[in-house]
């Protein structure tokens, strides 16, 4: 069994697809967001005209949205969590036939 | 409102706004088919009142912070749907309760009728669900986890928990779900609780409602597929008892499961989630000072 | 009726959260500016203590206990030594009426906590006069 | 690697002299900047509430009272409920009588002077706070965990 810190339910967390996704369009860099999550997935860009990007992508918490109830112009959005729920239990069941 | 409610006032004699609470009742149940619980009658006399209160969805009226009616309803294990608290309206209207009289001027009796007024043009309540009764015991034993003076509690048995710090207490096809010991002390105080809707059929990590502090808002991530046939009602007029003791009265949704036998693989035991319960607070602790 | 007697107005003081701060912060409001003629506060650790210089008499007198969070520290001690507790604020409470306000920290009120903080201490000021009206 | 030894700091709440408010500050200077690796606060008034964890912590760990007067109640709270305090700091030794048995202070009327005050506070819990740390340390063979900000919270 691989190392606990890199998985999710059992499977490698570098396979699962989750992440917030910054709308830059709305985002109006408040920095809420960055203030709030605890794992440190958002990282400041002061210098450059995108201040706030999605640096740390495998330090979010699979299936954790709380950072875009912070967002007050609604600029994160999260992929479907029936999707990457259906994805988690393929990559299991082909990591136990595998076996 | 249009459905039947129980409306219990304190009916405090010695305060202007005890007396209102009266009032309050008398003018939402005129013409009505609610009705008045005494709460005198009721501390003496459970039998009177038992039914009415537990059939019908609640209205609590307290006069002042010393909250009797809700104590009260506390005491005889009520669920209430609604409270009010005269002294808290009052202000929030600027309006000055006299101190030197007990009678009710013209004015208290205006701001009675829109009180009244007003809790009857709220929403109606949804009718309470006629579900049968599952009966979930508390953990008989814990396991802790001492980290400095933190002592985080596990249900050492009978419990299935997903790593999103949610857990699950299952018999027969029934299922409750709440949040853990250690989300609940990350969290601290909880002070608002959002139930996921009565009815809603979840699939497994859904968002089951939310919890919200002071510092975070926490999604509940439904741990199973199933239909929401109950929640936690007392959590919407104090949220704490999750803090109190996330598993037993802090519990918050009852589902009726839909694909358990399937889903329970991607659910942890107790020492499965004691690894990852250790790891994160190793985590979390190192996060803060980083911060 | 009057009374000649303070009534005593205790804070938790909690050391862990800003709830703990405000509670003391706006006990310290009423007692030293809102009614200093009306009541007076005492040192929760007495209570913790026994301390029996600072409690004669404190079994027969009312109080007003305001915690910060429900472990409600200041109201199970006041309870313990025989107070008469006429009120059990709690900053919570207050707190819920105020959703998303950032009060601060242990240490330091924002303007916001601050502003809520005058709030609860209007609301103990309020029972005091009450309390005194009473003649309790 | 962060310092696996952790020590109880409980600080008086005085609430009707100015001392209090100095421990106060001073307490949650060792917690939030000064030694946050290995200070834990315990709450003084939830020793008597029932604050189990609060009891058992001071049971097992050193601590340090800070005292705002002589009555030294944290001293002796956390003697009656947990043991032995290793060390005491009287602040009305160290600002003098006078300002410590003041009224009580508010942390709106906080000067300059107050904070130098509790910065001078400070300095004395960590001397102790390091005294006992190099004893311990001597002490001990087995490390023990790493460290928090002991106050229940996220911040």
């Amino acid at each position: 069994m691989s190392e606990d810190k890199d998985t999710f339910m059992g499977v490698p967390r570098d396979t699962i697809d989750w992440k917030p996704t910054i709308d830059y369009e709305k985002c109006d860099y408040c920095m809420e967001c960055f203030d709030f999550c605890p794992h440190h997935v958002f990282e400041k860009r002061e210098n450059e005209p995108i201040k706030l990007v999605v640096a740390n992508p495998l330090n979010c918490v699979v299936f954790c949205r709380a950072c875009s109830k912070t967002c007050g112009p609604d600029a994160l959005s999260f992929p479907s969590k029936a999707e990457v729920s259906k994805k988690i239990k393929e990559t299991r069941e082909a990591m136990s036939s595998h076996e | 409102m249009s459905d039947k409610y129980a409306v219990l006032p304190c009916n405090g004699l010695d305060k202007c706004a005890g007396q209102m609470t009266k009032e309050i009742a008398m003018i939402f149940c005129e013409g009505t088919q609610n009705e008045i619980i005494c709460p005198v009658f009721y501390r003496v006399a459970d039998a009177r009142y038992d039914k009415i209160a537990k059939e019908n969805p609640l209205l609590v009226l307290d006069g002042c912070g010393t909250r009797c009616a809700s104590k009260l309803a506390g005491e005889k294990g009520l669920k209430i749907f609604r409270k009010m608290t005269v002294a808290e309206e009052a202000q929030k209207r600027g309006a000055k309760l006299p101190t030197d009289t007990l009678r009710l001027g013209d004015k208290e009796i205006a701001l009675c009728t829109a009180l009244a007024d007003e809790l009857s043009k709220e929403e109606t309540a949804a009718p309470i669900q006629v579900v049968q009764k599952v009966e979930f015991h508390a953990p008989a034993e814990y396991l802790i986890h001492k980290k400095d003076k933190f002592i985080f509690r596990v249900p050492a048995e009978g419990f299935y928990f997903s790593e999103n710090d949610c857990w699950l207490q299952v018999i027969g096809n029934r299922a409750r779900i709440g949040i853990t010991d250690f989300m609940q002390q990350s969290l601290s105080d909880i002070m608002f609780f959002t139930p996921p809707p009565i009815g809603a059929e979840l699939e497994q990590f859904d968002e089951a409602g939310n919890v919200e502090s002071g510092k975070a808002v926490f999604e509940l991530v439904c741990p199973v597929s199933g239909k929401v046939v109950a929640v936690n009602t007392e959590l919407l007029t104090a949220p704490e008892r999750i803090n109190e003791n996330p598993y037993e009265q802090g519990w918050v949704a009852e589902l009726e499961l839909t694909n358990f036998d399937e889903e329970k693989d991607f659910l942890l035991n107790t020492e499965e989630y004691m690894k990852i319960l250790k790891k994160k607070v190793n985590e979390f602790h190192v996060n803060k000072q980083k911060s | 009726m009057s009374t000649n007697k303070k009534v005593n107005v205790l804070a938790c003081s909690g050391m862990g959260k800003v709830y703990g701060l405000m509670a003391r912060e706006a006990v310290l409001h009423t007692v030293n500016h809102l009614c200093p003629e009306q009541a007076k506060t005492l040192c929760l650790a007495y209570i913790v203590t026994g301390e029996e210089e600072a409690l004669a008499g404190f079994d027969h007198q009312p109080c007003i206990t305001v915690d910060g969070c429900p472990a409600m520290c200041s109201a199970k001690s006041v309870a313990a030594m025989g107070g008469d507790i006429q009120e059990e604020l709690k900053v919570l409470d207050i707190m819920k009426l105020h959703k998303g306000a950032k009060p601060g920290t242990a240490t330091e009120l924002t303007p916001e906590g601050w502003a809520i903080t005058e709030e609860i201490a209007a609301k103990i000021a309020d029972r005091v006069q009450e309390i005194q009206k009473e003649g309790k | 690697m962060a310092e696996e030894l952790k020590i109880g700091v409980v600080s008086c709440s005085g609430e009707d002299c100015a001392g209090g408010t100095i421990s106060r500050l001073a307490t949650r200077k060792m917690m939030d900047s000064i030694r946050p690796d290995n200070t834990v606060t315990i709450c003084l008034p939830l020793f008597l509430a029932g604050g189990q964890e609060e009891r058992a912590f001071a049971k097992e760990y050193p601590t340090i009272a800070v005292d705002g007067c002589k009555r030294a109640c944290a001293k002796q709270a956390t003697e009656k409920y947990s043991g032995k305090v290793n060390s005491v700091v009287f602040v009305s030794d160290l600002i003098g009588d006078e300002v410590a048995e003041g009224p009580a202070l508010s942390t709106r009327d906080l000067t300059a002077e107050h904070q130098a005050m509790v910065d001078k506070v400070a300095v004395e819990i960590t001397k102790q706070f390091d005294a006992i740390m190099n004893e311990k340390r001597k002490e001990a063979t087995a490390p023990k965990e790493d460290s928090s900000c002991g106050c229940g919270c996220n911040c």
